[in-house]
């Protein structure tokens, strides 16, 4: 899922989701980056409307029971 | 001469209960006012009697409480319209809703009167009913009440359950609860209307439903952990919920963009398979591919 | 719902849910008090076993909504 | 939780949600105001549409009616 | 989504899913392959039991509920 | 599914559902093609509209028990 | 969410969560870093166990996007 992190991270960044940017992310996070799955998530993500998908999302079941007062 | 000292003695009488309703009423503030219209007596001296310490229940010619509040220097305003009818007036100094929800939680019963519906099981236990031999017997055959007669005496055999809640109470059934003590009806107290210091409450307003209040505690609570978790409030509980959601999120991502990795294969082909099936039921009428739809 | 948050908030803070502290955390936010509300609200919510609704919500099954785009 | 709570208080009243406004509110329930945290909380609301959240808290069925008072 | 519909077009016709497989089935229905996300998607599926994935994409609740917004 | 899968092939490349391009697709993956069947499909998926029901298929409680491999 | 995909990638990638690494990978995807938050956000992972989360996250009704292809 480094990618998909990745990708969602320069997402809320409102950054453009490229190879470079992609690449600069997993490098960050001391992730040694394979070129393939980096160019085939850089181009999967382009036919998604990421906003979309992440508002229909399953909201999570939040649990609160035990969050201090 | 006789008439007017009569007259007279009346008026003080009326005088001493104005004022002294009038310094009860400058202290507290507060009052609640109920409609006793048809309230049987002595379920008024059951409320009298819970909200002991609480509250105390007067019933006060509406005229005279007027004055009373009137002279304590109280401007009732729109409750001047619930003083007609009989009324009882419940004077305290705590919050007037609490004392409302205290009196709306009295389960206070009576005894059934034609055209009543019960408001809960009504069972007429087996044993001996007390009641002489006679005619009766034939009411409880109506009422399908299984009997036998001992020492000249009723004696019902089972348990009977001759009403559920919302049933209507058979007629014939009425004398014989009456006999047997069984009060299946609840009534409450009317509230009309309250005052506090100033502020005038309506009997809308005064009805409050504790169910309501309930879910809107849900409700904020729910958004505040919504609002935490979307924010990664830094609580250990709150994040694990905002791991959650990332995960979920990065999931679907994957799914949608069909983004392949041993972690996110079930989420992409759970996805695909879902759309195919969905296509395929979308087509069932016209072309069986064997895909059915769960339950 | 602000009088609730405004209790919820006085329930986190482990003080008494009362008129006076209602009113004044509703007049800190430059909201405009009610009187006949504020005292519904403190009545009915000496009612509500409110660690227990926060707690039933929490773990409620949160069916995770598709929101419509 | 309380940090929320002014701060959904103060959205629901149509206010702004800023340092001061949250630190009015929080004294005004007797709490103490930490700083850093008000600070972070401030900064970190800024990010998010609170409309847009809530709508996707709204959608899960919220039911309590037999939580016991 | 291209790439799984044509995967799952194999595993069904109980052919191998290799390269040059998805090629031929992504050609025939006209859609221009990029061999990097061809080379992504070939190896990534070498790591995965496609049939037990199915098997559990079946039975999991794929699908939750429709709540309304 | 094999017809489905071919199908939503062609869709997400953006391309005309008809019987050619699913015999197309079909014979590229190795599978015999039943013209009967793809009559059938091709013409019961005129009838429908397909982003509407992918779009369903998310919040419906789909469930695949008898989906032959 | 920033502040968390970034944690988690840093989880992925089997590296510790602290306030320098979390920094990086901020900083990489050109995400102006909040100290208060940043140390915040730290302290508190250190009491989660990142892999059980994650393990009923995964195990919890798959969500699903309602998104057309």
């Amino acid at each position: 899922m480094e990618y998909i992190y990745a990708s969602l991270l320069l997402h809320a960044a409102k950054k453009d989701i490229n190879e470079d940017a992609l690449k600069n992310v997993l490098s960050a996070a001391g992730i040694e980056v394979d070129e393939v799955r980096l160019k085939a998530v850089a181009a999967a993500l382009k036919e998604v409307n990421i906003d979309e998908v992440l508002k229909s999302a399953a909201t999570a079941p939040v649990a609160v029971a035990a969050v201090p007062a | 001469m006789a008439l007017a000292m009569k007259a007279k003695k009346i008026a003080d009488w009326k005088i001493k209960e104005v004022e002294e309703l009038a310094q009860r009423l400058s202290e507290t503030k507060t009052f609640i006012v109920a409609s006793i219209e048809g309230f049987p007596a002595d379920k008024l001296g059951e409320i009298r009697k819970r909200l002991r310490g609480k509250a105390e229940v007067r019933v006060v010619r509406n005229t005279l409480f007027q004055l009373a509040a009137k002279k304590a220097g109280i401007e009732i305003g729109e409750l001047e319209r619930t003083l007609t009818g009989p009324n009882a007036f419940i004077i305290t100094d705590k919050n007037p809703f609490e004392v409302s929800i205290d009196i709306s939680k009295f389960k206070l019963k009576r005894f059934a009167r034609p055209g009543d519906k019960a408001d809960e099981e009504i069972v007429i236990p087996a044993g001996d009913t007390g009641m002489q031999a006679g005619p009766i017997l034939s009411t409880f055959g109506k009422l399908k009440v299984q009997t036998r007669v001992q020492e000249g005496r009723v004696f019902v055999v089972k348990d009977a359950v001759i009403a559920r809640p919302g049933d209507p109470i058979p007629i014939d059934a009425l004398a014989i609860l009456q006999k047997l003590g069984v009060q299946p009806v609840y009534i409450q107290l009317k509230m009309k209307g309250a005052y506090q210091d100033g502020v005038v409450i309506d009997a809308e307003q005064l009805k409050i439903d504790l169910d309501s209040y309930r879910n809107e505690v849900a409700v904020a609570g729910r958004n505040s952990a919504t609002l935490a978790s979307e924010i990664a409030l830094p609580i250990p509980e709150v994040l694990k919920a905002s791991i959650t959601k990332a995960f979920q999120r990065a999931t679907a991502v994957s799914a949608e963009a069909g983004f392949v990795t041993p972690e996110t294969a079930q989420a992409v082909f759970s996805r695909a398979v879902a759309k195919a099936t969905a296509l395929a039921l979308a087509i069932s009428g016209s072309v069986n591919l064997g895909v059915v739809p769960a339950q």
